[in-house]
């Protein structure tokens, strides 16, 4: 072993006046931390195991724990800071990757909270949501740029593959092995009762979950992992996967440790073999080939399904939303760099890929300058916190949002970053089953459905308060925007006039 | 400019990329055929394309001015073209210049004034200059490229010349009438950028001299080769890839003097681990142009076919992750993105094969040099 | 009648369900009071072995054999809540006897205790379903 | 509709519930030989105890007979019945027309013939009420008791009053205590663990002879004693079913639904002789959860519903001086001595099935798991029987079983 | 039997007739690179003249698609059922991900062929190519078989450089009597052994006789098996933040 360089960074604060060594917090943590010494009758705990997940915090019945970032120091250095030290003291050790989940913890601007959104005032009215109508439904997909008519005159209406959202807020990807069945049962269940979508992400879809396909979206990665006719068919439309934000231009890599039977059945895979999704589609290489894929899937769904082209933003974010819209995708998913990840290399997860505000509204200006903004729709994720996050992304010219961390917050998620462990002591990012077990998609399901009908609530205030009643007038209605503490190139990107402008 | 190109952000205003498809055919023997063929058989590829970008280069086109640089150039004002033909006149003997011909197409709109001129460089000036004629012709171009706003050379060789449009490159052919001209070898080029309404100077086949590259790819290098082949004299002003790759070509070909293969070992050198599998003799040199031109090494997806006088080269990228067909009939040979595009024009040919990575197909009117490894071979008749 | 049935499945073996029983039960305002250094008496069982677990307590039986063994009349039914009257219970042990499900047990205070459904503490809705995080076990009409 | 249930017991205040429960009309009337409310009698030793007192010892509240619109008429023995009149002739000569009759005429304590033993002045027996209370006002602190019987009765006698007199001893032509519901091991527990709180045994032996103050043990031993307690076992009353031609033998004879060989008369509880679930034929099993259930099955009939009561087994549950016993079933089969830290377990398997066990001390916990196997005639190659034997436990039924035990999903 | 002349289709028009036609035997003439041919088809036979265009039988389902030509890239893309023959070659990414099925080609496949094939239970992919396949021949190859027979090739390896690459499951058979040069790390290579002839044996059964091989002759030959050495390759590769 030698010398452990790395000093615990959490500590466990027990009040032993308040602790009834009920051993609850033993028996929930998957890390085992905490235990029950019989000679001294009371609980101690091994803190260098702690991920600081709060299981244990949050079930301790009489709030006799805490824990907190131990105050542990290096000598101050504004340039080698403790974390880039540890880091370095962890791969000297290892020899590895630092691998991280989540998005990223680094401060980067988040752009969100870096606008503001208006209201009216005298000139125009403004509308009281809960007593008059207030529309949030939304319609993705190609809108055609024809009329066509019928031999009498009448407008032929078929638009190929729509998807009808109540709320314009849907669960992007998050494959079955990264997160567990009872996350994506939840998902599932919310996604139905909301009149929206979940994703499969790239794991397949469980045999169990064919019942929700009418709010499924079934994604097709490089690994093309339980891609098959019939999954194709078993959704409301087909994602292809080109990029995710928290690892842009990287593939992803599910260990054989976690392809269980079902993971294996549901994946099609070896049980126990390593589940690779290289960083590309090895069938494209160029647009072009994208074009062939979207019509192959098109192709085997006899063009029923509209198909998703889901991007990470990066820095020609434009261009390549540009080049997706020509070529056949009816919808552009782009997820930004603070989108989140069961497992990505912390390096590319800190610091590749732009925010998903600069994309979206550099994307949204391109299209429509191009003329093409109406062959598709455009959905953003990427750290989507709160409705006033969507209502900014709506005001920028997203027609809806994808959403994954928040959703997984709802569903219990502490952030620990520690989805890559397996260990996830909600339940969540797991598949062992005592631990998957912990997440009651009752109870996770009832969750995302409250957490999606404030917000839409909230999205009706908001909406209301700008005299709007329907969520069309809000797309890219920049002007019900205002920067404020943003230089001149952030504001011409953004597309926005600065606040008291 | 007219007002849509205000509006859109300019090709060159940003990095620009694309996937396509792409054609070329040669007769080695020197005869010389209209451009049918190769409108035909890039048409059996329309699906790789998306309508914003094609365009054809003809090589022995211009017999009768095989001796003088053919420019041609698109003008979006009045004013452009006076300027451009005031610098021409500095700097040229203009021999014969007219309109290029064309024919109204429904699919082929926004057209600028497109002219050809016939030019050999001011023996005064040229003397003056200490350069030789192609450098101070290929100055000349870039010149006008990057300085007069409105104007643009997009051909520059001589018994050769680009045609190229806004559009599906079969609807650019016809727009051309290239049927009416004959040339030994045609290269044709279906873009499909991934975010431009498209310009028609940013169509392929690009050219410098008589070097043209009709490219399918999108290169991941860009900026290193960029930022490197613009030290030795060149702007990239359309920020393409194709432009890119082009100036590199001149750069080792014409002004470095390396052969087409030598060149091929720089922009497409094999992994070291390759490398590190040859003979010594073959290793040095290899690990030489690699070394030393470490720059130029382009690395992502293309395949590319090159257009010169008296040949044409086809090149994929290392790791082939473009496709790229070859065929050889009788004197001719063919090459093309699809097998398919191919066989439209020619059912059977006498071989067949898909060129392996990195690995340069060169065919010149008298001979044709393979790469080292034949790739693989596809059967030529099913039956 | 609103009933608790054992969700199974959904058991993480966390005991939290005795405790808040026992804390419930106990008359005490604190918790850390009520439980703190004691042997907790909870009217609700967890059995565990392996990674199963569920909680068992008065399924309240529509024919409940303990009120019928019971030799002091001590337990009775009321609107189907099933209840012990301690006072008059002297641990004779018939019902554990009687009980399929195991769910009596005795109290510290000599007497034998079972769940009442919260009906008669301040509780109202069971505490064990208040202090469940997991759904295992509902308080539900059937 | 008349109801006429001689006897104020638990198996009448079984039936009476049962009988209201579908008929609300008919008038029912009780019929009790003691004057008291109907009470418990296994109480008697906790009243003596302390644990329990007269008030508490009332089954069933004033309110429940008013409720029920219950007749009860206490202090009255029951003289006979003429089946053919349908009617009971109490001993202070009223005559009571029923259409429904019920029989718990109850048990009565068994007097061994000993020579000498009406000499003895402070002879009691310790079934009843009266007996208890007139055995506590007899009880000095340095009494000391002699008990006739270690059985049920005989022992929780003793417990009952061991800590006020001098001393007790009991003695038992036996060779161990509880012989009738114990094996050797688990007596020889129990014995152990009496005999530490101050209990003398006198086993294996019995009283040949007695003075008013000594008796002469079979063995030659003698044994001083200022009250004696008679304590050998009980036998049904039936002289009154007897009399009336019923079909009797030990007990009256019932079927599973508690009918006599009269259909219009029914019988319950100590008095009766009826189908055991284990051996399948008749038997008396004098216990009060037997006589609740025998008495609401007869209710049930008796008030024109369909009941029947398959499930007769034997079980005791019993505490002495702290220590439990549970016993369920037949010790029949093979048996399976299951190690155990705080007490002592015997389980007996015979078919494929449980048929009885014998649980001492903390293995008691959760017993009525095992009692439900035996009622039940659960097949033990549908459960876990390893761990059922090392603990009565749910989780060893099949998922499906909690599933529809617990109802929800597993 | 049903002809179409493909011609100068439109790949759309083309399937759309394939697709709506009753017969379940169908010849599609004059091929002329048309993509998506045979598109999750289930139970057709479809046979084609020409050159296929890309993505041919593209999530096959169980039909069969039999080629008197070339096919072009991304032949049998993530196909579950069926099989593919082809008299003649195929492009790049022949049988990506193929899940199930085989694919048979009589001559040559291009790069990356077989690439990520996986495997499950009763599926297990099969793709046998004639005489040489391009580099990435089998990369994260996690199931299946692919079989390279190395005809017309003198006993050199009949595969490009980086042969299975990522490879973690499945097996390989190259017929040759020299290794691929530079194999990767988690691939461990033998020779055939007679149980490995068995299974190869009955692999090729019907591959040789829908193109009158001599099996027996080809079975004579030195193979090479080539396996992942580990199910999880990439374990040891990381550290967690």
């Amino acid at each position: 072993m030698g010398i452990n360089y790395l000093y615990p960074p959490f500590e466990i604060i027990r009040n032993q006046d308040r602790c009834i060594a009920c051993r609850v917090c033993e028996r929930q943590c998957a890390n085992l931390v905490h235990h029950y010494d019989e000679d001294k009758k009371r609980m101690t705990a091994d803190e260098s195991l702690c991920v600081n997940c709060h299981r244990c915090v949050s079930l301790c019945p009489t709030r006799a724990l805490k824990i907190v970032k131990t105050d542990h120091t290096f000598k101050e250095n504004a340039n080698w800071k403790t974390e880039v030290i540890e880091d370095i003291y962890r791969q000297a050790q290892s020899g590895g990757v630092l691998l991280a989940s989540m998005g990223t913890p680094k401060e980067y601007p988040v752009y969100w909270d870096k606008m503001l959104i208006n209201a009216s005032q005298v000139t125009n009215p403004s509308i009281d949501p809960l007593r008059e109508p207030m529309e949030t439904r939304t319609y993705l997909g190609k809108k055609s740029a024809k009329i066509t008519r019928d031999g009498e005159g009448r407008i032929i209406t078929s638009t190929t593959g729509q998807l009808k959202l109540d709320i314009p807020i849907m669960f992007s990807a998050m494959s079955y092995g990264s997160i567990s069945y009872n996350a994506h049962k939840s998902l599932a269940m919310a996604a139905s009762e909301l009149g929206t979508f979940y994703n499969t992400g790239e794991g397949g879809l469980h045999k169990d979950f064919y019942q929700y396909g009418k709010n499924t979206i079934v994604q097709v990665a490089s690994g093309r992992f339980g891609v098959h006719p019939e999954y194709l068919n078993a959704g409301a439309a087909i994602e292809i996967k080109m990029g995710q934000g928290a690892k842009p231009g990287i593939g992803g890599h599910l260990p054989g440790s976690k392809i269980g039977e079902d993971i294996s059945a549901t994946r099609m895979i070896p049980l126990h073999a390593d589940a690779i999704s290289p960083a590309p589609h090895h069938d494209i290489y160029s647009i072009e080939d994208l074009r062939q894929l979207v019509y192959a899937l098109k192709e085997a769904t006899r063009y029923t399904k509209p198909v998703i082209v889901k991007v990470a933003a990066v820095h020609n974010i434009s261009a390549i939303a540009s080049g997706i819209a020509r070529s056949g995708a009816d919808i552009i998913a782009i997820d930004g760099f603070r989108g989140g990840t069961g497992a990505a290399p912390a390096r590319i997860r800190d610091n590749v890929g732009i925010p998903i505000e600069l994309a979206l509204a550099s994307v949204d200006q391109r299209l429509r300058q191009e003329g093409i903004r109406g062959n598709v729709s455009l959905v953003v994720g990427g750290s989507i916190r709160s409705s006033s996050d969507v209502i900014k992304a709506i005001a920028l010219g997203a027609d809806a949002v994808y959403i994954a961390t928040s959703a997984l917050v709802a569903l219990g998620c502490h952030l620990c970053r520690t989805c890559h462990s397996g260990k996830c002591n909600w339940g969540i990012a797991t598949q062992n089953p005592e631990l998957v077990k912990r997440l009651n998609p009752e109870v996770g399901s009832q969750h995302l459905v409250n957490l999606l009908t404030a917000w839409n609530h909230e999205i009706k205030e908001m909406m209301g308060g700008m005299g709007i009643n329907s969520i069309e007038a809000l797309k890219g209605n920049r002007l019900m925007l205002r920067g404020i503490a943003l230089h001149e190139t952030e504001l011409k990107i953004l597309g926005i006039a600065h606040a008291g402008q | 400019m007219d007002g849509c190109h205000q509006r859109i952000p300019l090709e060159g205003a940003f990095r620009n990329s694309s996937g396509c498809a792409i054609s070329g055919i040669i007769d080695r023997s020197g005869k010389r055929f209209t451009a049918r063929e190769a409108i035909t058989s890039i048409s059996v590829m329309h699906d790789r394309s998306n309508g914003l970008g094609g365009g054809f280069a003809g090589y022995g086109i211009y017999p009768e001015y095989k001796d003088y640089t053919a420019l041609h150039i698109f003008y979006y004002s009045s004013e452009a073209k006076r300027a451009c033909e005031t610098f021409l006149e500095e700097h040229f003997d203009l021999i014969n210049l007219s309109k290029i011909p064309t024919k109204k197409h429904p699919a082929i709109t926004d057209v600028p004034l497109i002219w050809r001129y016939f030019v050999t460089a001011l023996p005064t000036k040229l003397s003056f200059s200490q350069l030789d004629e192609d450098e101070y012709t290929a100055r000349c171009v870039i010149r006008i490229n990057r300085e007069i706003e409105g104007a643009y050379v997009f051909s520059s060789g001589k018994d050769m010349g680009v045609f190229k449009a806004v559009g599906f490159p079969e609807d650019v052919g016809e727009f051309y009438m290239l049927d009416e001209y004959e040339g030994y070898s045609w290269t044709v080029h279906g873009r499909y950028p991934t975010n431009t309404p498209g310009w028609w100077g940013g169509s392929h086949p690009f050219s410098l001299l008589s070097y043209s590259v009709v490219h399918n790819g999108e290169i991941s290098s860009y900026d290193a080769n960029r930022r490197y082949i613009e030290m030795y004299g060149y702007a990239c002003t359309l920020q393409t890839d194709t432009e890119v790759i082009t100036y590199m070509i001149d750069y080792l070909h014409r002004r470095m003097g390396l052969t087409l293969e030598e060149v091929s070992h720089v922009l497409a050198a094999p992994f070291w681990s390759t490398i590190e599998q040859k003979e010594p003799k073959e290793r040095e040199e290899y690990s030489y142009l690699r070394n030393t031109f470490a720059s130029m090494l382009i690395t992502g997806p293309f395949s590319i076919i090159l257009g010169f006088k008296g040949g044409l080269m086809a090149l994929n990228d290392r790791l082939k992750l473009r496709s790229l067909v070859a065929a050889e009939k009788a004197g001719r040979v063919y090459f093309a993105s699809e097998e398919a595009a191919i066989r439209v024009i020619e059912p059977e040919p006498d071989r067949l094969w898909y060129p392996s990575g990195g690995k340069a197909v060169i065919v010149t009117l008298d001979s044709m040099q393979e790469g080292e490894e034949h790739g693989h071979q596809l059967s030529v008749s099913a039956l | 009648m609103k009933r608790i049935y054992v969700n199974e499945m959904w058991c993480l073996g966390c005991h939290l369900c005795e405790y808040y029983c026992a804390y419930a039960n106990s008359g005490i305002q604190d918790m850390v009071k009520a439980l703190k250094d004691k042997q907790i008496q909870a009217r609700i069982t967890v059995e565990q072995r392996g990674t199963i677990s569920f909680a068992v307590n008065c399924r309240h039986c529509t024919e409940p054999l303990c009120i019928k063994s019971c030799i002091a009349g001590a337990i009775t039914s009321k609107d189907g809540v099933i209840v012990i009257d301690q006072s008059r219970c002297v641990l004779c042990y018939s019902c554990i006897m009687a009980c399929p499900y195991g769910a009596l047990m005795p109290a510290r205070e000599g007497v034998m205790q079972k769940c009442e459904l919260c009906t008669t503490n301040s509780q109202g809705q069971p505490a064990c379903i208040q202090g469940c995080p997991n759904k295992a076990i509902v308080f539900e009409e059937r | 509709m008349h109801y006429v249930m001689i006897g104020n017991s638990i198996a009448s205040t079984a039936c009476i519930e049962a009988v209201r429960a579908i008929d609300a009309e008919g008038s029912i009337t009780v019929i009790g030989e003691e004057d008291h409310p109907c009470y418990s009698r296994p109480l008697i030793s906790y009243l003596l105890q302390g644990k329990t007192d007269e008030n508490r010892m009332v089954y069933r509240s004033e309110a429940f007979y008013e409720e029920n619109k219950v007749t009860v008429m206490r202090g009255v023995r029951a003289q006979s019945i003429d089946r053919e009149e349908k009617t009971v002739c109490l001993e202070n000569g009223i005559s009571l027309w029923y259409d429904k009759l019920l029989l718990a005429t109850g048990s009565s304590p068994f007097i061994p013939p000993i020579k000498g033993l009406e000499e003895v002045k402070n002879r009691f027996t310790f079934l009843t009420l009266d007996e208890a209370k007139r055995l506590e006002s007899n009880l000095r602190k340095e009494s000391r008791v002699l008990i006739l019987g270690a059985g049920l009765v005989g022992l929780k006698c003793a417990e009952a009053i061991i800590d006020k007199v001098q001393s007790v001893s009991v003695v038992d032509l036996a060779p161990r205590v509880l012989m009738s519901v114990l094996d050797d091991a688990a007596s020889e527990q129990v014995r152990t663990h009496l005999q530490k709180q101050g209990l003398r045994f006198f086993l294996g032996d019995s009283i040949a002879e007695c003075t008013p103050n000594e008796a002469l043990l079979q063995s030659g031993t003698v044994i001083g004693f200022d009250l004696l307690v008679i304590a050998v076992g009980v036998k049904p009353n039936i002289q009154i079913a007897l009399e009336a031609g019923l079909d009797v033998n030990r007990g009256i004879l019932i079927d599973e639904g508690g009918r006599t060989s009269d259909a219009d008369v029914f019988a319950a509880g100590d008095c009766t002789e009826g189908p055991e679930m284990i051996i399948g034929r008749k038997t008396v099993l004098a216990l009060l959860p037997n006589a609740y259930l025998q008495g609401e099955t007869a209710g049930t009939n008796m008030a024109g519903g369909t009941a029947s009561f398959d499930k007769a087994v034997a079980m005791n549950a019993l505490s002495l001086m702290g220590l439990h016993l549970i016993t369920v079933g037949r010790y029949e089969g093979t048996s399976h001595l299951v190690p155990c830290k705080d007490g002592y377990k015997r389980l007996f398997v015979k078919d494929n099935h449980l048929v009885g066990c014998i649980l001492v001390g903390e293995a008691g916990k959760r017993s009525g798991i095992y009692t439900a196997m035996i009622r039940n005639k659960v097949e033990l190659d549908s459960l876990n029987f390893d761990l059922i034997c090392e603990e009565p436990l749910l989780m060893a039924f099949a998922k499906s079983v909690r599933q529809q035990q617990l109802g929800g999903p597993v | 039997m049903t002809h179409i002349t493909a011609g100068f289709m439109e790949y759309e028009a083309l399937n759309k007739a394939v697709r709506s036609m009753e017969d379940d035997q169908i010849t599609i003439e004059q091929a002329n690179g048309q993509r998506y041919i045979g598109s999750a088809l289930m139970d057709k036979h479809l046979f084609i003249k020409g050159t296929a265009g890309n993505a041919l039988g593209c999530f096959l389902d169980g039909g069969t698609i039999t080629v008197y030509g070339n096919g072009q890239d991304a032949t049998g893309d993530t196909m579950n059922d069926g099989k593919i023959v082809i008299h003649g070659s195929c492009g790049d990414g022949t049988g990506y991900a193929m899940r199930g099925g085989c694919i048979y080609i009589r001559d040559s496949s291009g790069y990356r062929s077989g690439i990520h094939m996986k495997a499950y239970q009763e599926k297990q992919p099969l793709l046998i190519i004639g005489d040489r396949a391009g580099s990435f021949l089998g990369e994260y190859q996690a199931g299946g078989t692919i079989i390279v027979l190395g005809r017309n090739q003198d006993g050199r390896p009949p595969v490009g450089y980086f042969c299975g690459t990522g490879m973690h499951g499945g097996t390989m058979y190259l017929r040759c009597d020299t290794l691929p040069v530079s194999l990767p790390k988690q691939v461990s290579a033998r020779d055939a052994v007679d149980s490995d002839k068995q299974v190869l044996s009955c692999l090729l059964d019907e591959y040789c006789t829908i193109f009158s091989f001599d099996k027996q002759m080809l079975l004579a030959s030195h193979f090479f098996v080539l396996q992942a050495n580990s199910a999880a390759p990439y374990r040891m590769l990381y550290t967690h933040v």
